[in-house]
């Protein structure tokens, strides 16, 4: 019985590894962009996001594109936020015959990914991992978010300029890079700019389910402010205990926090006069078409910057192929320099801000905006 | 049963040797040994000594402590009162591996092989601390692994035969039957080179002709090994014939002590096993 | 004041591991299985809740009540068609099926819910107490979930002493094939067990999410492992065991977080399970099982 | 001698090291013929860190009975030490398959160490609390490593526990990176080093099988009391399988880390070491082929399944739920087995009647 099971499926093991074999035939009509993101497991509402934003563009482009334009093929695979199944979900791709890789979502899988893409030179930009390091693995990385200790720096310089806060306190999740870089930016930052930090707590993502400690330790130190460098889900968690105790500091947080007001169920009360840093407003008039085709996709839940990222990565690599005449038939090293050439020079407007460039390295340079929570929407901060 | 000596002589004022034996150092002293558990003592006071080549029988009613004893001697429960001499070394405080060590081996009343195991490695898991092999050679191989590997075969077989088992070497412990088991299992017990092993109910479970094959090997091993042998039965044809020095125990208390005519006539044996004359019932 | 605080916030999180805990050890106790897929039931449970409350807008009772019917049947299916098959064979095999049901529930919680967090409403609706000019603040979450946990605990010790079925458990629990000569229906009295168990993951996912309002479908795997360690330090099969385990670990965690350090309160939080093991082998009021040779 | 050593275990062990082989070469000729896509190889080291992970936790949990929930914490000891050690050798030995190597030892050696500091509190303990041990052990070193910053400078290794503590030089690197973990990692590991590391795990897995130490571990796991009794100092043999375990473990985790340019600690957690146990389970207790095969299939399968999209992990629970009762449940078997004769008793008839009509 074991043998006959063993046996099935090292058969069936053998077909799927030659499955993935041969590259597929080159259409000069099509340009094909992969893309990996955690689509299952805790990390899931990032890359489904962003993958959704994506498939949106790649669909306003193909139905754009009529009969003889350019159209995308467009393909993701789950790297479940794990450095080794990203670069798994990369081999596939690359299988598959991808030229663009619009990857990864997060942090760990795309440093796990960079060092293959420098080596195969397939041009390659993130939509939201933030580490700077990222952008630093070769030059032909670009990222489309902020970098971390950037962001927390714009942070600090915004809590000086506009005097948010004398005493500012902190919680991080200090098994997050993103969160550490954050922080370590704006603490860094902060030091330069003579402010008064008083408070600085962590978690990790095993104890995140309980963060009453952190927030009380916040309050007993007397801050007024208090920087949230995370996500959402956590952030609601601080709100609401903030609110059940009755502390109630100025909040601030970073681009990760994008998406705290929507999430299904949310008493978006506890958020008034959030502060938050993104570059994505999803009741600014000029998103509403994109809002509208994302939650018609998705079940109606408003997209948050991770799909606004995603989104606008299509649509950038998309417009540099058509003014660089890639197509299709473009081998993806060919392809690659010639973006990177053009990135040098190229200025992209997007849902996440107008007249972004780029520098030598791949990072990107927008302006930092920020937006405070009034009456249950963004308003321009 | 003449060429089985039961001549034995007084060494102390309370302990008997085999004539053989005088002289010696007993292998085996145990002296005002007690144990409770909770609050209930299960076993008190409980003294003997055995002489290195004396067959000495442990016998008393079901739950007297008997079972108990053995645990005691081998280290599976730590005694709360008293001390265990094993060949002039008090065993207080030792695992029961160091007491294996020090020369005490045994079978158990619910027989316990290694039942995935053939009987060979069996007696092979037996021989371990026999086997002279470093660790770093078993795990590569080395050449000093073969030798010593091939030595305790021969070794294993030797005693598999002994006992009669060379036939059924390569079979599985727990598929063999119920007399082959408690045979292999005093074989395994054997392969540990000890000075003294301890049978607990050897012959539970056997007929009668297993039986009486039993008593004979019992000698034997004896004979050959010049070893002690100390052994629980209930099979009182058993221990009445090859025991030379009987240790009766009641309540966790010895209530007699001496050779098996002694014990045959003794009163309170009688009354333990019989019950008072009104009652019947043994 | 500000040490009391800590405490409460111990004592709050630690109910709610108390209450994971509940499940876990009762399903030890009897099935001597670890059932891995406890913590996901916790999630189907919250999202029932939360769906019933959101969507159709009935009051919270209710939502628990549905929460708990839906897990009972789950519990029982999953226990008819994962677990019993294996009933009598290895204890890892049974181990491993639990792993699957749990990426099971997860991938499936996904597909149906979708990855975005909901923000789970809190089933309290009074006010929170505040003491010494809001120094001390005790909210309503924490006052119900010490409550329940209590309740429970009591509740179960009860049920296991006292009616037939509990001593059925309880004889199952000592000697599986000893209660089946006594003509005890063993099978129905694994799956009753499983369904008490999950009806106690229900109510546990309630207070979870009340407590820390974010769901999603990984929502409960943290909470199960915290909570399985708590059921080991209180003696796994214990039922006070799961509840002193888990106030303990929550108040071991949230001190160890104030006053030694948040990078390594979880490093901090297994030492002392390691220690407690140490010193006694079978947790804190575990039965101390000696072997018969 | 050989009839003595009982030609059964001879042949399974011969037929293990065949298969394997026979593996490795066929793979090695289709790579060379160019008919692996880049995702087939992209597996096949990780594949085989998997396959030498399966064998050495079988050793622990199949052939000496300790459950063990925190295997991957050996495993990720032994990653962060290969990526320190070879990154730190790195001008000093010129040779990538030689500072592989080293690498290697040391990072089994640093996982055996931690396995005999685990051990000594951990094997104090039985069955399912053993088990919580090892989780809350993996846990341990996921948080701690999490939390370790290690930079290399022209002024040597610093190590510190908090990110500002680490103050390089012109030059210096970054080698663990808290969090972050470790990033920018030299990919010295390869297939044929990984399949020579599967060749050394069975060999001294199988012979420690095959020698008295397997013996007496065996009876350890069969029968503690009785072992004992025959002088098995069952501490000291539960110890010894559990540092040949967690140095194998180690070596396991080097490999896998130097083939991967980032490395978190977050990788070696709970579930990472489900999944191994899983690998175990399924390919049989104390069947170490059965491991080999098992890890090949069960790491292959998700990335099998990519083409499911949405409903990849999904069925990935079921297929694995169904394996398992078929493979171990009584009344499936059972089933099954009424079946075959069933389809054998009417293969039969048919051929009777088919004789009968000529």
């Amino acid at each position: 019985m074991k043998k006959f099971f063993a046996l099935m499926m090292a058969a069936m093991m053998v077909v799927a590894m030659f499955a993935g074999c041969g590259n597929a035939e080159a259409d000069a009509g099509t340009i094909k962009i992969g893309m990996t993101g955690p689509l299952t497991g805790g990390a899931a509402v990032y890359g489904t996001a962003v993958e959704a934003g994506m498939k949106i563009a790649v669909e306003e482009i193909n139905a754009a594109a009529g009969e003889d334009g350019l159209k995308i093929e467009f393909k993701s695979q789950d790297d479940e936020h794990d450095a080794e199944k990203a670069l798994n979900a990369y081999n596939t791709l690359k299988d598959w015959g991808m030229q663009f890789f619009a990857g990864a979502v997060t942090t760990a899988p795309c440093l796990s990914i960079a060092p293959s893409a420098v080596e195969d030179q397939i041009f390659m930009m993130t939509p939201s991992g933030s580490s700077e390091k990222i952008a630093n693995s070769g030059s032909n990385i670009f990222q489309m978010c902020f970098t971390d200790p950037n962001q927390g720096a714009n942070a600090a310089v915004l809590v000086s300029e506009k005097n948010l806060g004398t005493n500012i306190g902190i919680i991080y999740d200090s098994s997050d890079d993103y969160s550490k870089g954050l922080m370590q930016g704006f603490k860094d930052k902060a030091a330069e700019l003579g402010l008064n930090i008083v408070c600085e707590t962590s978690f990790t993502n095993a104890n995140s389910s309980d963060l009453s400690t952190q927030v009380t330790q916040c309050k007993d130190e007397g801050c007024d402010f208090v920087f949230l460098p995370f996500y959402a889900t956590e952030a609601a968690q601080v709100l609401t205990y903030a609110n059940k105790i009755g502390y109630e500091p100025t909040f601030f947080g970073c681009d990760g926090m994008d998406g705290v007001l929507t999430s299904d169920g949310f008493n978006t009360d506890l958020a008034e006069g959030l502060i938050l840093m993104t570059p994505f407003n999803p009741d600014a008039p000029e998103t509403q078409d994109f809002v509208a085709k994302y939650q018609a996709m998705m079940n109606d839940v408003v997209p948050n910057q991770f799909a606004a990222d995603g989104y606008d990565v299509i649509y950038a690599i998309y417009d540099a192929c058509v003014a660089t005449g890639i197509d299709g038939a473009t081998p993806a090293a060919d392809a690659c320099a010639k973006l990177e050439e053009y990135f040098a020079t190229y200025s992209f407007d997007g849902l996440t801000g107008t007249g972004m460039t780029w520098d030598a390295s791949g990072m990107i340079s927008k302006i930092p905006a920020a937006v405070i929570i009034e009456n249950g929407k963004y308003v321009a901060f | 049963m003449n060429e089985y000596s039961r001549k034995m002589i007084k060494v102390s004022t309370t302990n008997l040797f085999r004539e053989q034996d005088a002289g010696k150092p007993p292998v085996l002293d145990v002296r005002n040994l007690g144990i409770d558990f909770g609050g209930l003592t299960a076993v008190d006071g409980f003294e003997m000594t055995i002489g290195p080549t004396e067959i000495s029988g442990l016998i008393g009613p079901n739950g007297a402590g008997k079972t108990t004893i053995f645990n005691l001697l081998t280290s599976v429960y730590q005694p709360t009162r008293g001390s265990i001499l094993l060949q002039g070394i008090d065993t207080k405080g030792m695992t029961t591996s160091k007491v294996n060590k020090l020369g005490i081996a045994r079978t158990f009343q619910n027989i316990r092989l290694f039942n995935d195991m053939t009987a060979l490695d069996n007696v092979k898991v037996g021989m371990h601390n026999q086997i002279k092999c470093s660790f770093l050679a078993s795990l590569l191989h080395l050449p000093s692994y073969y030798k010593s590997e091939k030595k305790a075969n021969e070794k294993a077989m030797e005693l598999l035969d002994f006992m009669g088992l060379a036939d059924i070497a390569d079979q599985k412990a727990g598929s063999l039957p119920y007399g082959v088991q408690r045979r292999l299992e005093i074989c395994r017990a054997l392969a540990s080179n000890p000075a003294i092993i301890l049978l607990d109910e050897p012959a539970a479970g056997m007929n009668p002709s297993e039986t009486a094959e039993l008593m004979h090997q019992i000698r034997r091993i004896r004979d050959t090994f010049q070893i002690a042998i100390f052994l629980i039965e209930h099979d009182m044809n058993l221990v009445m014939n090859v025991c030379e020095g009987i240790v009766v125990v009641n309540y966790g208390k010895i209530i007699a002590k001496g050779t098996p005519e002694e014990i045959k006539s003794d009163p309170a044996v009688i009354e333990a096993y019989l019950g008072r004359k009104n009652e019947v019932d043994a | 004041m500000q040490v009391l605080q800590y405490l409460i916030n111990g004592v709050s999180i630690g109910s709610v591991y108390a209450i994971i805990a509940l499940g876990y050890t009762m399903v030890y106790g009897i099935a001597k299985m670890l059932n891995f897929a406890h913590g996901d039931v916790i999630m189907v449970g919250a999202y029932i809740s939360f769906c019933v409350t959101n969507y159709m807008g009935l009051p919270a009772i209710v939502s628990i009540l549905a929460a708990m019917v839906v897990c009972t049947v789950l519990g029982i299916l999953i226990e008819k068609l994962a677990y019993k098959p294996l009933r009598g064979t290895s204890s890892l095999a049974v181990l491993i099926t639990a792993i699957g049901v749990s990426y099971f529930l997860q991938n499936a919680a996904q597909l149906i819910w979708g990855t975005a967090p909901k923000s789970f409403t809190s089933i309290v609706t009074f006010k929170p107490f505040s003491f010494a000019d809001g120094a001390l603040v005790i909210t309503g979450e924490v006052i119900i979930t010490i409550a329940v946990s209590i309740l429970v605990m009591v509740g179960l010790t009860l049920f296991t002493g006292k009616t037939r079925m509990g001593k059925a458990m309880r004889a199952v629990s000592e000697d599986r094939d000893a209660a089946q000569l006594m003509g005890i229906n063993v099978n129905q009295t694994i799956s009753m067990t499983f369904a008490i168990g999950s009806a106690l993951a229900a109510i546990a996912g309630v207070l979870l999410c009340s407590t820390v309002p974010t769901l999603q479908p990984t929502t409960g795997s943290m909470p199960g492992i915290r909570a399985f360690t708590a059921a080991v330090i209180g003696g796994i099969g214990s039922i006070p065991g799961a509840m002193l385990g888990g106030i303990l670990l929550g108040i071991i965690e949230t001190f160890s977080k104030k006053y030694i350090s948040t990078e390594f309160s979880d490093a901090i939080v297994f030492a002392v399970l390691i220690l407690i093991l140490l010193v006694k082998p079978t947790g804190l009021l575990g039965k101390q099982v000696q072997e018969k040779v | 001698m050989k009839k003595l050593l009982s030609n059964k275990t001879t042949r399974t062990n011969t037929i293990t090291y065949l298969v394997v082989t026979i593996a490795f070469l066929v793979m090695q000729i289709l790579s060379s013929l160019g008919m692996l896509g880049s995702a087939t190889k992209g597996y096949l080291v990780p594949l085989c860190a998997y396959i030498v992970m399966a064998v050495s936790l079988n050793l622990l949990v199949g052939v000496c009975g300790e459950l063990s929930l925190g295997h991957a914490g050996f495993m990720g000891i032994g990653a962060f030490t290969g990526i320190v050690v070879a990154a730190v050798l790195k001008n000093v030995i010129a040779g990538d398959v030689l500072r592989l190597i080293i690498a290697m030892f040391a990072g089994g050696i640093m996982a055996g160490c931690f396995g005999f500091l685990i051990g000594i509190p951990a094997l104090r303990l039985r069955g399912d609390y053993l088990a919580i041990v090892t989780l809350a052990f993996g846990e341990i070193l996921k948080n701690v490593i999490g939390n370790l910053y290690i930079g290399l400078d022209s002024e040597g290794l610093q190590v510190a526990f908090s990110a500002g503590s680490v103050e390089l030089l012109e030059g210096g690197k970054m080698l663990l990176d808290g969090p972050v973990g470790a990033t920018g990692i030299e990919k010295i590991s390869s297939f044929p080093m990984g399949f020579v590391l599967i060749l050394f795990t069975l060999f001294v897995v199988l012979n420690l099988i095959n020698s008295k130490e397997g013996r007496a571990i065996k009876a350890v796991r069969d029968n503690r009391i009785a072992a004992e009794s025959v002088g098995i100092n069952v501490t000291a043999f539960r110890m010894k399988a559990f540092v040949v375990s967690a140095f194998l473990a180690g070596m396991a985790g080097v490999l896998f880390g130097l083939n991967i340019s980032s490395l978190q600690a977050s990788k070696f957690n709970f579930n990472t070491s489900i999944n191994i146990l899983v690998f175990v389970v399924l390919g049989g207790m104390g069947n170490i082929l059965g491991s080999v095969i098992s890890a090949t299939v069960l790491y292959i399968l998700p990335e099998a399944m990519r083409g499911l999209d949405d409903l990849r992990m999904i069925l990935y629970a079921v297929v694995l739920i169904i394996v398992m009762l078929c493979t171990w449940s009584p009344g499936v078997k059972n089933f099954m087995d009424r079946i075959r004769t069933s389809i054998r008793a009417k293969l039969r008839k048919n051929g009777k009647e088919a004789v009968n009509n000529e």
